[in-house]
Parts: C-alpha cells; structure tokens; sequence
C-alpha cells in the first residue's frame, strides 16, 4: 500500500503539473487566464485546509479568516507603508500563524459541531475587525493591492514578459506562477501526509486515545496542522489579493468559509487532487451558471446537492472507486 | 424454523460468505463455531438484515425473510446480541431496556419484562439510571443480553455473548441460554467458547473462511478430531 | 530495587460509584503482573488511572519512581509505557500496517523540515518502520492483513493488531486489556505463546484477563479486585485456592 | 440608567427569543442524526414568506398560517426523502454539505417564486408596546417567548418520557443497534425532519412581524440559531433557549454599553469563552468516552 | 452591422438586490425599447449582463469577462461602491468606459479617466440632510448607520460634511449590522445622549425599516432623516406608519406629479416612472433610475463619438453637459465624472402614508 501509496502521489503530481503546463493550449481569451490563476490560488488554500479537515479531521468554518487575514496583511503592508509583497507575504504568513497558534490551542480541545462553532466565531471576529476598521482596510468597501513584485521585479497582469525567449502576456505570467504554487503547494501537502506526522495528523481522526497511548502529543498535532492550513491560506490570500488588485472583506466572510470547505467534502475530503477537483468545480460552476440568470442559485443548489448525495466520499473517490470497480468486473471477465 | 441457502454476502468487491447451508430448528441450540474473520458476525447481520445479501435465501417459517427489512425481522422474533454489545452508550440503563422492547411499544407486559431483566441481571438495576457508556465491559455485555431479551425474541442470535465475563457470570450466562431454551426459544448461538457452546448445543456448524466445512450434533462436533485440534485447543 | 509500576492508595470514583478504592501494589520490572476480579470490579479503571487517561481522585501511581501524577498518556508512552483497551481503539481511517507504525511514533524522529521536503532520512526511516511493523504483526498472527483497511477487519484480528500496535512502541511495560476476549481456545494458546515471548524480550506485562486458564497459567503474581477494592494479592497458587477469591470470582 | 439597562435587557429578550426559537429546530435533527441542518434557516422563511403570501391572496391569516406550516412540514419529508435518505453512510459532514445545497436550492425557488422584496407582517396582538419602568418591549417578543416555552415543554416532554424520543436519539447514537432493536431508522429520520420543519416554520411565522421576512432572511438567522444552539449544548431543547436568550441579551448590551460596531464581535466572543469552560455548551449532553 | 455591446454586472440577488433588480430590468427594457426604434448609430444594442450578487471578487471577475472574453464597448453596471471598486483597476487598464451605479464618492473623487457614475455622491446627500436640518435650527444630530458599504460610507461622508460646515455637531455615532433585527439598544442611546435634536440614519435594505420601527416604538419624538438609501416605495410599505414625519433627500422620481411644470426634469421623470410600472408590474425605484441615466448616458455618448471608438466615447462621455436625466441635469467634465449638485437631491417627508415634496 505504501509503495502504491507513494506511487500515486507521484502520480498526481505528475498528472497535475501536466494539466497545469497544457491548459494554455487550450485558452485564448485572458479572462480565462484570470479564471484560472484564481482556481489555482484558492485551490491551494483548499490543499492546505484538506490537510485539517481530510486528514486530522478537524472541521473549520472560519478558514477564510486566515485567507482574509493574509490578503490584508499584505494589501496593507504594500500600499500603506510600502512594502515589498515577498516579506510581506513572508510576515503574514509569521502573523497569521502566531493567531493561528493562539486561538488554535484552546480551540482545538473542542469536537465536532463545538469545533465548526469555535472556528466560525473566530472566522467572523476577523471579519468584523476587517469590515470596521475602516481607516486601515477601508472598511467594506474594500482596498485597492498593489501588483506583486518580487524585490523590483513586479508581477501584473497587465504587464508582458518574456519566459525562455517567449512573449507572454502578463495574464499567462500570472497564470503559471499560480500554477507552480499550486504545484508547490501540492507537493508539500503530499509530503507532508505521506511521513510519520502526517500518520500522527490522521491518528487524530481515527482515535484520540490510541495516538496519545502511542506517544503521539495529538494537542500539538492538532496546532500543528491548524497553523500550517492556516499559513497555506495566508499566502493564497495574499496572492489573490495581489492578483485581483482589490480585495474587500467578503475574502474573510462567512460564505467564502463555507465555500471552501465545501470544496474540500465536494473534491473529496483526504484527496489532494481531489479537493483541487473540488476548487475548480465551485470556481468554474457559478461562471456556467451566470448565463442561467435567475435560475443560477436554483441550479447551483441542485448541483451541490445531487453530486453530495450520489458521490458521498466527493468527486474523485467515487470516480476512483467505480473505476476501480469497472477494473476488477473486467479482471473478474477475463479470468 | 430458519433455514439459509447458498447464502453468499460481500463487503465492496470482496466476498465474505461464500454460499453458506444452514438450518435451524425450532427449539434448537445451534451452535457455530470458527475462527477469526470466518465470517460469523457477518453471517449474523446478514441474518438481521444489517447486511445485505448478494444471493442465496433465507426463509424464516416459510416466509422470504430477505424481502423484509431489519426492524420487520425483529417484529418477527428474530433479534441479535451482536459483537462489541453496541448499546446506546448516551441513553441510562433502564431506556436501553426499554428500547429493547421497541418493537413492542410500552404495556405493563413490558414493564413486567423490565423486573424481570432487574432480576436476572441485578447490576443492572443498580445501575438503571446511569448512561449505558459509564458501565464496565461485563456489565454492557449483560445490558445487551437484556436489550435482547426485551424483545421477547422466538429466535435469538447471540454473537460471543461470553466475551469479556467473568468465569462467573458466564456460567450464568450459559445458565440463562438453557432456561431461554426451556422456555422454549430458538438460539443461534456464536461463541469461541467452543467447548462450552458445543456442549450446550443440538447441533453445530464449522465455519472457515466463509463456507461451512464440517456441521453435526454438538456431540459429534465436539470428539471431531478437526474441531478439537483447531477450535479447543485439544 | 525499586517497583517498575508502584500503585499507592490509588482511588477514583464517578460521582457515587467508587470504581477504585484504596489500592496499592506494585510491580516489578520483568513480571507478568495479572489483574482480575467480577465485572465493574474497577480493573479497567485502574488500567485507565495508571496509563494517565484519568486522574486520580487520590493515591498514586510511580513509573519507574517517578510520579506521573501530570503526565498525559503521550508523555508516559515516552517513558515506555503502552497498552490495548477492551473497547479496541483503532484508527478505522488507516490500514492495518499504518496502525502498526503508528505504534512506531516515538522511535521515528522526524522535524517538519526533512518532512516537508521528504528528505532521504525520513524515507529511510518509513522504509524500516514498515519492515518493523509487518515483523510484528507476523509476530501477533495477523501478517494476513498487512495492506487491510483496518474498517475491513474482523474483531478478533483488530484485537491482535492493537497487540502489535502497542508492541511498535518498544515499550518497557505494557498492559493489555483482556485480549483473549473474542479469541477461542487455540487462538488463546496462541496468545499465551505470545505474552510469554514478550515477556521473554523484559517488557513487562500487566494484564487484566477473564481467561482463568490463561491468566494462571502465565502470571507472576495476581492482584484480585472486588468492587474497586483489593480482595487478594499473590502467586497463582495463593489466589486460586483463596477462599475469598473462590466466592466471589472464580466459582467452581 | 435602570431603564437603559431595562430597554437593553427587553431588546436582547426581543431578539434572543427570536434566535431561541431557531435554535429549537436545529436541536430535533441533530438529536436525531447528529447533522446541523443548514437548511434550517430555509424553513423559517417558508413560515414567513408563505404566510405573507398568501394572506396577501385573501387567505385569511389562520388559515394562511396552517397552510405555510404544512408546506414547511412537506418540505421537510421532501428533504429528507430525497436528498438525505439517497446519501446512505454518508459521513455527517457530507449530509451537512447536502443541507448547505438544500438551502440555496430552496432560496433560489423562493426567489424565483416570490421575488426579493422584503415584507411585513402585522404583529400578531397589539402594535402599541408595552411600557415598563420607562423601558418599552414589543408585544410581538411575548408571543416568540410564549411560542418558544411551549415548544421546550413539547420537545423536553417528548426526548424524555416518549419511546419514539428516545427512538430518536437512539438512531443518532448508533444507526446499526438501533435497527437491531427495529427501530425503522428512515422513518425516524423523515419524522425528526418534518417535525424540525413545522418547529422552524412557526418560528419563521412568530418572528416575522419583528424581523421582516424576505427569501434570504433563512441566512443570517439560521446561522445565529445554530450559534445559540450550540452555546446552550447541541441537543438541549433548554439550551437552546438559555443560549438564544443569552446572545440577544449579549449582543444589545453590547451594543448599548461598548460598541455597536463590535456588539457582533463581541457575541462571538463570549461562545468563544463559554466553549473554552463549558466544550459542550451549558447544557450539552454529558458524553462518555470509555475505553 | 455589428450590435453595440452594453456590459453590465449588478448585484441581482444577493442582500443588494433591491438595487441591482430595478437596475437590471430597467436596463432590459429600455435596451430593447432603444433596439425596437432603430438602435443607436443604425446599430442594435446587445446587453450582456452578469449577477455578481454583492460579492466584490465576483464583481471584478465579471467585469474581466466583459472586458476580455465578451469584449463589450461600455459597461453600465456595479450596483454597489464595493463592486464598483474592485473592479476599477481591470476597467482602468483595459480602459473601457464604465458608468457606475453605486454611490460612494470615492468612486469618482479623485476623478478616474475611465470611470463614471450616475448617482449623487453620499457626501451630497449628507451635504443636503445637514443642511436641511440647519435650516429648521437642529443643530446636534444623533447619527445611526448599517456597517455595510453604503451605510459606513455615508457615516463616514457625514461625518466629514458637518466637520467642514460648521454649526452641527454628530453627538452620537453608532451603528448597526446589515441583518440585525432589533435597534433598539442604538436608539436609546442616541436618545440619551445630551442634547441631541434630531437623528439621522444612514443604511439601505430592510435596516432602515427596522430603525424607523424602533425608533416608533420608543416613543422617540425628535425629528428623524433618513438616507437617500430608502427613498422607494417599498420602504414606505415595510415601515408603514412609523415613518409617519421621517425626511430623507431623494430623486423626484417619487413625487413626480409635485413637480412644477416648469421644471425640466418632469417629463423624464414621468415618462420613466409610468414606462417601468407598466412594463413590470412593480413600483419603480430610485436605483432602476440610475440605471436608466447610466444607459442614456452611454447612448448619448455613443452617438457623439459617433462610433463605438472606446477613446472616443469616453472623451464625449466626459463632455456631456446639461442632459436631463431623472436622478438629476448632469453636466460631466474632466474634473467631475458625476456631474450632479447636490441639488439634484430632493427633500421629501413621509406625510399620510406618501411622500411629500418639501424643496
Ligand atoms: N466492513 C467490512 N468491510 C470489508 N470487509 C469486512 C468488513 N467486516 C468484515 N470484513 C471481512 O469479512 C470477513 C468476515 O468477518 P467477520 O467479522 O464476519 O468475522 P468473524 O467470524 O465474526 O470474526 P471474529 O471472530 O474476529 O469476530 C473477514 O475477512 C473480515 O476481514
Ligand atoms: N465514566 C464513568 N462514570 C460512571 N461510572 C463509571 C465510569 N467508568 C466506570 N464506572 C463504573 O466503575 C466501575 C468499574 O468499572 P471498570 O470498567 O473499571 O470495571 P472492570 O473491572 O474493567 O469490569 P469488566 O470486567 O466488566 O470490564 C463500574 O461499576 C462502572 O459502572
Ligand atoms: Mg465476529
Ligand atoms: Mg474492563
């Protein structure tokens, strides 16, 4: 299983990053290249948040906090005091840690529901402190972000760059930083799953009394990946913000929250390319929609529903599963 | 009274039960025996309807029992003690009971039956209103015997009723299977306390790896060279 | 020489239940040190007060001379402490053989830098966890079910594997919760084969059993309990013919 | 100062009880499966929006309210049958998922059926307010705590002292042993459904006169109903109440003696310290875990 | 020849779509009633319209797919300030001339090549309340505001305005959330403060209903105003007979049989107001009105460049002088990409259950 294991992560890896390097033969219109930076950008987050949710089984329902966070962190730091958005990011990403770590540790005690409660409530604080603190982030009308520059070097999507002698527009230049990120990004999740702490995060989930007989501190565990999902969406945040060039509060809301951990159950919790499924689908579905007009929360509704209720385990387990299945009826035919 | 033919269940693509003969009198002690993972529990839920059936057929009195779902099964008399006692860890002592009797709504016959419970099992009653969890291994194991026996079960599936007893008690409980049996009910009896259930039964089924390999009386079975070398250690 | 595992005036009580009251004994390393008595007799209790999942309401308990009074389980493991639980605690979510190396946590040092970047020390040492892992769950009867998800096993499989669990952790002393419980007879034989062994390699062993034949046949010394109270502390040979122990748990 | 404090009490009575009576009907499906029903919120809004509705099409009000509870109820089995009971062995977060897409499908119809104004609905007795000590409450607030006692009293009755309450919270506790005693867990499930249905219908109809209804109002009350439920402890009728009472209250006084802007933050806060001292709210369920 | 492509992303649903509904059926219909008499420069018009649902990121993403996937000519849309502005800085770049419908006066100060708006700044409208109550000797106002864009903006707008007049003072400053159900508790404490004269509530969607409710209740007897926020009918049905005496400043789209005949704006108005209820069946709103200058701007502006030349149209966009819309006579220049005074505004009060024009 193991070898498999490591195989198959390898193997979405390699899958990923051949998706990620072809879609651009596959897109002409800049709009699509914005599209699809985004995905990736919150995709990631959505990687990190697997990590709590698929693997340690801790359900949070504030996540776009950190997300939020990030983003203003770093909007602030470049357009107010300016900053460059590499350390920016970087003491975001410290900042949004250390809170991680603070509330995380008595919040993590709780179970279940209490925990989704807790997570939201701390979710929504930092929506609230966003929306109000009008002087610093502009309140709820939101913040213009400066384009990302990488000390001088600035990353827009307005811009032109060349890569390997090539000419591309800054909406591709944007476009295949969000894709390494993603890939980064990935590849550390599954590094991370795939190692004896990643056993000890997944212990958690199945039984608390087993992994701390075992010598497993589960509270640290917990922290641990609590302020590393944590730090994952700080930095997307921050690259959304960015990106987008204006973020507002709704990047820390309540429905952001939700929407994200949707992608992950939709995706299929404990699948990293799963939940990326996940993202893509609940990124790509309400621009289908648009065209649907009244109709597009009827459907979207509908949607969500039927995919949870015929592909419990999410997205990419059930396809697996049935292929799996279709394999083994072959296998059983051919014998 | 049951009888299952060719019965064949599986988890997902593996198959646990491999076309599985068994008949169970009225009356009758019917004792099944096997190791580890042959699939005893497996055959007892699929008895119970918790488990559904690829194929095969299990009559009870003449009737299709596959065609009814699990809750009409227990309205029919079939009721199980299953494995690892699965009692209502949040519901006090005396709620789990009357539960048992579920099917059979609240009367003063169950009520009665309660006071009876209370007396074959007396911790139970000094512990009526603690929450079923807080209870010691032994003592959930006798509250499941006691969710069962609300029921008024006609055939009562027992899987390793004996687990985690202490030698007292399960000599009790053996004692309370003969009365059950004199009272006139049929019990399709899991156990690995081999020799103990053998001895106690009419009859007796080997199972391995999810076929019936050797079945007898529970005389036979127990000076069967195979049985006695693989099940009680002889 | 000081006792391995010291119990001192150890009591806990669930509101007005005294599940254990006023028990003292001790261990020496090396034994196999059983722990029997009646159902809610408080032996699990005990296992549970001395392996830090609860706090005692009074009393003691020293690992080693060390007091664990504020330990969590996680810190006594470190110690060398493990155990199996009579309501099996597995991890349903992993294979059989992860479960295995989770018992391997402690031995396998591990900083999320070379985790992150999955540097070859870390490779490595998965490589020989899992060699370790497959090892004992041979070693427990259950190399069947290697690559198993655990949801998949049946009961009496899951009890050995938690056997091997708490062996991964190379523990000095380990309590097993009666594991006979859902074995058949040759399968306890097989179980009895195998406390011995781990006995044979200096892990001590605690052990609360209902199994008469097994416990008997294997324990240095016995401690008898009787509505959380010591009824009776000895060889095999004293408890079996205690009059006391006779009347209230053996029968016969 | 005693009647500002009194008014600020009264105001957090008002929109506590509100928050009191969502709670009530996210206690039942959680008794019954453990799954906080997002779609909660959705059915309160049917109460309201159906109820306004049709007494805008000359339904008199009683009948008019009769007519929108029943419609709730069918919703409920509606959901249950077709969206919860197809998703068999689904992990509860799954289910969860499957209200929070029940909830925008129903939002979106209601959308669709109703428009998106919002509208009023005419207080229930008396629109002249009460008078206390100088502090004034709405007669409309009597009626939700009215409503909200008498469905305690119903729920407490029914989980403690009826076989098909203990039925319920049996089948949450262990699906497999609740069939094993013939407990028929689907029919449990669809029951817990439509009786959650009615309770969040009523509510919508009680609180209507206060908060306005509109296709969106199931949203932000549901939410703030499950937070109230879960400070007062998942599956406690009475909590329920205690802890939608106890946020209103919070809430006002925070809005009168520290800051409007953070009244919400603060709110927050406090489940955040009940959680840290109370992990199963104030009255949560004493849990056993045994090993 | 080709059909003229009228981009627009507005807030349809979402706890915006009371603006962004009138908006976008207002834009549909007079797109079409403009195609069925000929179109502009002998060409159709073709609306392609997006719901960003009050959501900002929503909003800029739409407004890149307008720009770059659906390559319109002129986008009319953004129903709210946040909208609006996130999706400034893509529409500054592509540079496609953008009418925006959202109030905040940011969006147009400091003045952005490319970005225009129909209705009258919040600081005008706070500008005309203040002034109001100047004029009737209420000098310390009690101020309420909804924590959402619009209402923090306005707060903020008042703020500054009573700052920079002089002679009113804000006395009390508090706020409400956007779905709170009660306001009591703000109320009281307004009332309590000293010497407070009047009270100002600065919000939109049912908030303001709920501020007026308990403001009834409490007996307040001060002279209350409300934000242009609220001036539609279905406030009037929601609050009832609480509004009873309120005041707020408003476009005459409300009252447009009190308009003197003499007055350019009636024959607009009129014809909008009547156009919009029988077409719809509903009661037309302020904010479907910003919408119908928005799109006649563009039109207007359009034919001036005479072509679709996005350069062109927006320097004749800029030019546009004495064009009488319902909101107001706007009259753009390069320093003012609004183009209204605060005149624009009406006063109105809440008088048997109407409105009534008072100047
Ligand atoms: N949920 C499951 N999914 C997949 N396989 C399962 C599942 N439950 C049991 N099995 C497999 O089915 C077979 C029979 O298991 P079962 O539990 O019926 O055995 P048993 O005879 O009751 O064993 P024991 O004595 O250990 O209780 C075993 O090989 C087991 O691994
Ligand atoms: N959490 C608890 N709350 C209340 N009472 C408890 C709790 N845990 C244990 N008890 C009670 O304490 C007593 C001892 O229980 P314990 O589990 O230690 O017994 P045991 O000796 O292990 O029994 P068995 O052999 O049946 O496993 C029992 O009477 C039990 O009901
Ligand atoms: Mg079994
Ligand atoms: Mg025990």
């Amino acid at each position: 299983m193991m070898a498999r294991f490591s195989d198959f992560r390898l193997k979405g890896l390699v899958f990923l990053a051949i998706v990620v390097f072809a879609l651009p033969m596959f897109i002409s219109n800049p709009f699509h290249y914005g599209l699809a930076t985004q995905t990736a950008l919150v995709a990631a987050a959505v990687v990190g948040l697997n990590l709590l949710v698929g693997f340690a089984g801790q359900i949070s329902l504030g996540h776009a906090g950190f997300f939020g966070l990030g983003a203003y962190f770093s909007a602030i730091m470049t357009s107010n005091y300016g900053w460059s958005a590499i350390p920016a990011l970087v003491l975001g990403a410290v900042f949004v840690a250390i809170i991680a770590w603070i509330v995380g540790r008595p919040i993590l005690r709780l179970k279940g529901h209490y925990l989704s409660m807790a997570t939201l409530a701390v979710g929504f604080i930092i929506a609230i402190i966003l929306n109000n603190e009008r002087e610093i982030t502009g309140g709820p009308d939101g913040m213009p972000v400066p384009s990302f520059d990488v000390f001088g070097w600035e990353l827009s999507v307005f811009g032109q760059y060349s890569l390997f002698g090539m000419d591309i527009s800054g909406d591709l230049a944007w476009y295949l930083f969000a894709g390494v990120v993603l890939l980064v990004a990935v590849w550390l999740a599954q590094n991370l799953i795939d190692s004896p702490i990643g056993r000890a995060l997944r212990s958690v989930h199945g039984s608390e009394v087993a992994a701390s007989v075992v010598g497993v501190n589960t509270a640290k565990y917990k922290s641990l990946v609590f302020v590393i999902s944590a730090v994952y969406a700080s930095v997307m945040g921050a690259l959304y913000g960015h990106f987008q060039g204006f973020i507002t509060p709704s990047v820390a809301s309540f429905d952001f929250s939700i929407l994200l951990i949707t992608m992950v159950v939709l995706g299929g919790m404990g699948s990293t390319i799963g939940v990326i499924i996940g993202a893509v689908v609940l990124e790509l579905l309400p621009q289908l929609l648009a065209d649907f007009q009244e109709m597009e929360m009827v459907l979207f509704g509908l949607i969500l529903m039927l995919t949870m209720i015929f592909m419990p385990k999410g997205l990419l387990p059930t396809a697996a599963n049935l292929l799996a299945k279709r394999r083994a009826k072959s296998a059983g035919g051919d014998a | 009274m049951l009888t299952i033919k060719g019965l064949k269940t599986s988890y997902g693509q593996i198959e646990a039960l491999h076309g599985i003969d068994i008949r169970i009198n009225s009356g009758e002690i019917v004792s099944l025996v096997g190791a580890n993972g042959a699939g005893k529990s497996t055959l007892l839920m699929t008895i119970s309807g918790l488990q559904p059936a690829d194929s095969g057929t299990i009559t009870f009195e003449g009737k299709d029992l596959l065609k009814v779902g699990a809750d009409q099964r227990v309205a029919n008399g079939i009721v199980q003690v299953p494995e690892g006692r699965q009692v209502f860890k949040d519901l006090s002592v005396e709620d789990n009971l009357l539960l048992g009797a579920y099917t059979r709504g609240r009367s003063q016959e169950v009520e009665d039956d309660l006071d009876r419970m209370y007396e074959k099992f007396p911790i139970l009653r000094q512990k009526r209103r603690n929450l079923a969890g807080e209870l010691s291994g032994g003592q959930q194991q006798m509250l499941a015997m006691g969710r069962a026996l609300m029921a008024k079960p006609r055939l009562l599936l027992l899987d390793e009723p004996s687990m985690g007893l202490a030698p007292l008690i399960i000599e009790e409980i053996f004692n309370i299977i003969k009365e059950l049996k004199n009272e006139g009910m049929t019990i399709f009896l899991v156990e690995q306390n081999a020799s103990q259930a053998l001895a106690l039964a009419d009859r007796g089924y080997v199972l391995e790896t999810g076929r019936v390999v050797v079945e007898g009386t529970g005389r036979d079975l127990l000076s069967n060279e195979k049985v006695r070398e693989a099940y009680l250690g002889m | 020489m000081t006792a391995l595992v010291e119990v001192r005036n150890l009591s806990k009580a669930f509101g007005g239940v005294h599940a254990v009251e006023d028990v003292s004994f001790s261990v020496d390393a090396g034994q196999v040190y059983s722990v029997i008595g009646p159902n809610g007799a408080g032996k699990t209790t005990l296992f549970n007060l001395i392996t830090g999942l609860y706090t005692p309401t009074s009393g003691e308990v020293k690992l080693n001379g060390e007091s664990i009074a504020k330990l969590q389980p996680n810190q006594l493991a470190e110690r060398g402490m493990c155990r199996t639980f009579q309501q099996m605690q597995i991890c349903m979510n992993m294979t059989a053989i992860e479960n295995v190396m989770l018992g391997r946590h402690l031995t396998l040092k591990s900083n999320l830098l070379t985790t992150l970047f999955r540097l070859p020390a870390l490779t490595r040492g998965e490589k020989a966890a899992r060699e370790k892992a497959a090892e004992l769950m041979e070693f427990v009867g259950c190399g069947e079910y290697l690559d198993t998800e655990a949801s998949a096993m049946s009961y009496g499989a899951l009890k050995r594997l938690e056997i091997a669990r708490a062996l991964a952790a190379e523990p000095k002393v380990v309590l097993l919760d009666e594991p006979a419980a859902g074995l058949n007879a040759v399968e306890t034989a097989a179980l009895e084969e195998l406390i011995r062994k781990i006995a044979g390699q200096g892990i001590t062993v605690m052990l609360v059993e209902h199994d008469m034949k097994l416990v008997m046949g294997i324990s240095d010394r016995l401690l008898v309990l009787n509505y959380g109270r010591v009824l009776a502390e000895g060889t095999p040979e004293q408890i079996r013919t205690n009059p006391d122990v006779i009347a209230a748990y053996l029968g016969g | 100062m005693f009647s500002e404090f009194l008014q600020y009490l009264f105001t957090g009575i008002t929109i506590g009880a509100t928050y009191a009576l969502i709670a009530l009907g996210f206690t039942l499906i959680y008794n019954a499966s453990h799954v906080i029903n997002f779609a909660q919120g959705e059915f309160l809004m049917i109460g309201g929006m159906a109820t306004v509705s049709l007494t805008a099409m000359g339904v008199p009000m009683l009948l008019a309210i009769v007519l929108a509870v029943v419609l709730a109820g069918v919703l409920g089995i509606a959901l249950q049958r077709l969206a919860i009971a197809p998703a068999k062995n689904a992990d509860v977060v799954t289910l969860i998922i499957i209200t929070i897409g029940a909830s925008i499908f129903i939002r979106g119809l209601a959308q669709l059926v109703w428009g998106k104004e919002y509208h009023v609905m005419p207080n229930f007795s008396s629109d002249e307010p009460i008078e206390i000590f100088g502090a004034v409450l709405n007669t409309q607030s009597l009626w939700v705590l009215g409503v909200g006692a008498v469905l305690v009293a119903v729920l407490v009755y029914f989980f403690t002292r009826t076989l098909t309450g203990k039925a319920i919270l049996a089948t949450s506790m262990n699906k497999d042993a609740a069939r094993l005693v013939g407990i028929r867990t689907q029919v449990v499930l669809m029951l817990a459904f439509m009786v959650s249905a009615l309770l969040g219908s009523i509510a919508g109809i009680v609180v209507a006169p206060i908060t306005f209804t509109s296709y969106d109002i199931g949203i932000i009350l549901g939410l703030k109903g499950f937070v109230a439920a879960a400070i007062g402890g998942l599956g406690s009728g009475l909590g329920a109440v205690v802890g939608g009472l106890a946020l209103g209250v919070v809430e006002a006084m925070a809005a009168g003696y520290l800051s409007s802007d953070y009244k919400d933050a603060v709110a927050f806060s406090m489940i955040l310290l009940v959680l840290f001292f109370m992990p199963r709210g104030l009255f949560g369920a004493k849990v056993v875990e045994r090993v | 020849a080709d059909p003229i492509r009228i981009g627009s992303f507005l807030s349809v649903t979402g706890p915006a779509s009371f603006l962004g509904d009138p908006e976008l059926k207002t834009l549909q219909m007079y797109v079409e009633k403009i195609n069925e008499e000929g179109g502009v420069l002998g060409r159709q018009l073709e609306l392609v319209h997006y719901d960003d649902a009050g959501n900002a990121s929503k909003a800029r993403n739409f407004a890149s797919r307008l720009i770059r996937s659906d390559r319109v000519d002129i986008i009319v849309g953004g129903s709210t300030t946040g909208a609006t502005m996130a999706a400034v800085p893509m529409i500054e770049q592509a540079g496609v001339p953008f009418i925006s419908l959202a109030g905040a006066v940011v969006i147009t100060t400091p003045v952005k090549k490319w970005v225009f708006k129909t209705p009258q700044s919040d600081r005008m409208a706070a500008e005309r309340i203040l002034t109001d109550m100047k004029s009737r000797g209420l000098t310390k106002v009690g101020l309420i505001s909804g924590t959402g864009g619009f209402g923090s903006s306005g707060r903020e707008q008042t703020l500054a305005v009573a700052k920079e007049m002089g002679g009113i003072e804000i006395v009390a400053d508090e706020t409400y959330g956007g779905s709170d159900t009660d306001m009591t508790a703000q109320l009281t404490n307004i009332r309590n403060t000293d010497g407070v004269q009047t009270i100002l509530n600065f919000g939109f969607g049912q908030g303001p209903a709920i501020v007026t409710r308990n403001y009834a209740q409490l007996g307040i007897e001060l002279p209350f105003y409300q934000s242009h926020g609220v001036a539609s009918d279905g406030f009037l049905e929601l609050a009832g007979s609480n509004a009873e005496g309120l005041r707020l400043p408003a476009s005459p789209l409300l009252v447009p049989e009190s308009l003197p005949e003499s007055d350019p704006q009636k024959p607009v108005v009129e014809a909008y107001k009547s156009e919009y209820e029988a077409r719809w069946n509903s009661k037309v709103s302020t904010f479907g009105a910003y919408a119908y200058d928005g799109l006649n701007l563009a039109v207007k502006a359009i034919e001036k460049a005479g072509s679709t030349d996005k350069e062109a149209v927006r320097d004749a966009l800029e030019n546009i002088q004495g064009h009488v819309g319902v909101t107001g006579t706007f009259n753009m220049s390069p320093t003012d990409h609004n183009g209204l005074e605060a005149d624009s505004f009406r006063i109105l009060e809440v008088q048997d259950g109407g409105w009534k024009l008072i100047n």
